[in-house]
């Protein structure tokens, strides 16, 4: 079964913009698809205590996420009639203004698409071990906490 | 017995290490390994972390010999 | 004021994948983003009594469409604390498996990106005066509703 | 007084004219002028076109010398 398969999540850098455009395009021979859902995360340049954030340096523990990343794809499948599902996370140095997560489910239906997506979104922020070290200008840098700043 | 220890984050740069395998005596369950391990740290906030046993974050468990155990901080991914 | 301006939104015929990742690119300037939130609607291969669809022929009220996609636009800003939003919508023949919406919005967090997201697209299906024609692969045809297939 | 009519979709299919403009005698209201149009053409749910004047679907309107009035079909965006 295709939506079974492991599928490699890690990507190495920024995810251009380009892989959006490539992912959406090798779904136009999937006719029974009526909607797409993607949510894509930017590195922001918040501001902490007057240093502003220029990257954010992302680890993980890589064979403990890969496995997580895929229970949440085995969940999202039970949970949702979705067509296809792809995620991607960035590891290393992203920039601001980079991107560094890429969700895209599709399905025939709109609600089931945009409900999925927000169940990968949900689910990857509380359960993935990724770790990420926002460096700030002057090459300080302070560890990035999930719901501190990203709600 | 062995176990190898990983550590990630904040917790690996206040470690200054990102793994090592340690000689344990006796019993020990994931939390008081975890105890151990954090104790000579400077990390604020050492409630924050997890500890996984073979990727599985139940702190009760009793290690065993061979495991793999993690030290997580915060998840910070998205 | 940048958010007010009136944009164009019908484009002639399918939206091409480039023009996601175009938009996308174009707002990697922009730091104080963290969230993009994207929809875009596909053309699905629906069977109808034996007769499968082979594009739609979309036609608009124009100048009223315009208007209320502007109208929508405004009550988007006034609702949700969004830094962008871009709305496309085909007319002309779009062709099974192409794309003929793409509803685009960002905001520095993640939950207002995508709610403005949903309410644009539930917007657009009930008040934009957009008409389609499905056309079956013998060359006959039906008139598409809102509702009818589409929840 | 003059109206411009425009025809949308199975509308203007089932009328075979997009546009006309009708010359009208006396007060008329949105509604009447929709059942005026619409009478003798073959559209199965006529309840379900919407009139707009002025691109607004109030169909209570009276209408006036200049108006421009659509009658839609219902609505299949996105």
């Amino acid at each position: 079964m295709d939506k079974k398969k492991p599928k490699k999540v890690f990507v190495q850098g920024a995810i251009p913009p380009e892989k959006i455009a490539n992912s959406v395009a090798n779904h136009q021979s999937k006719t029974n698809i009526g909607a797409h859902s993607i949510f894509l995360g930017q590195i922001r340049a918040d501001e902490v205590e007057g240093k502003t954030v220029t990257a954010i340096d992302y680890t993980a523990y890589e064979e403990m996420a890969e496995n997580v990343f895929h229970e949440i794809r085995e969940a999202a499948f039970a949970k949702f009639d979705i067509t296809c599902a792809h995620i991607y996370h960035s590891l290393g140095k992203v920039n601001v203004g980079e991107l560094c997560l890429f969700v895209f489910t599709s399905s025939a239906h709109r609600k089931i698409a945009i409900e999925a997506t927000n169940f990968f979104v949900e689910e990857i922020k509380a359960k993935v071990p990724v770790f990420g070290k926002e460096i700030f200008e002057d090459e300080t840098h302070q560890w990035k906490v999930n719901g501190r700043h990203y709600t | 017995m062995k176990v190898t220890v990983k550590y990630f984050g904040l917790v690996a740069e206040a470690a200054e290490k990102s793994e090592e395998v340690l000689e344990l005596n006796g019993e020990l369950t994931a939390m008081e390994l975890k105890s151990q391990c954090l104790n000579s740290l400077a990390i604020a906030d050492k409630e924050s972390v997890q500890i996984a046993v073979n990727q599985n974050l139940d702190d009760t468990i009793t290690l065993k010999d061979g495991d793999e155990v993690a030290l997580l901080p915060p998840f910070a991914g998205g």
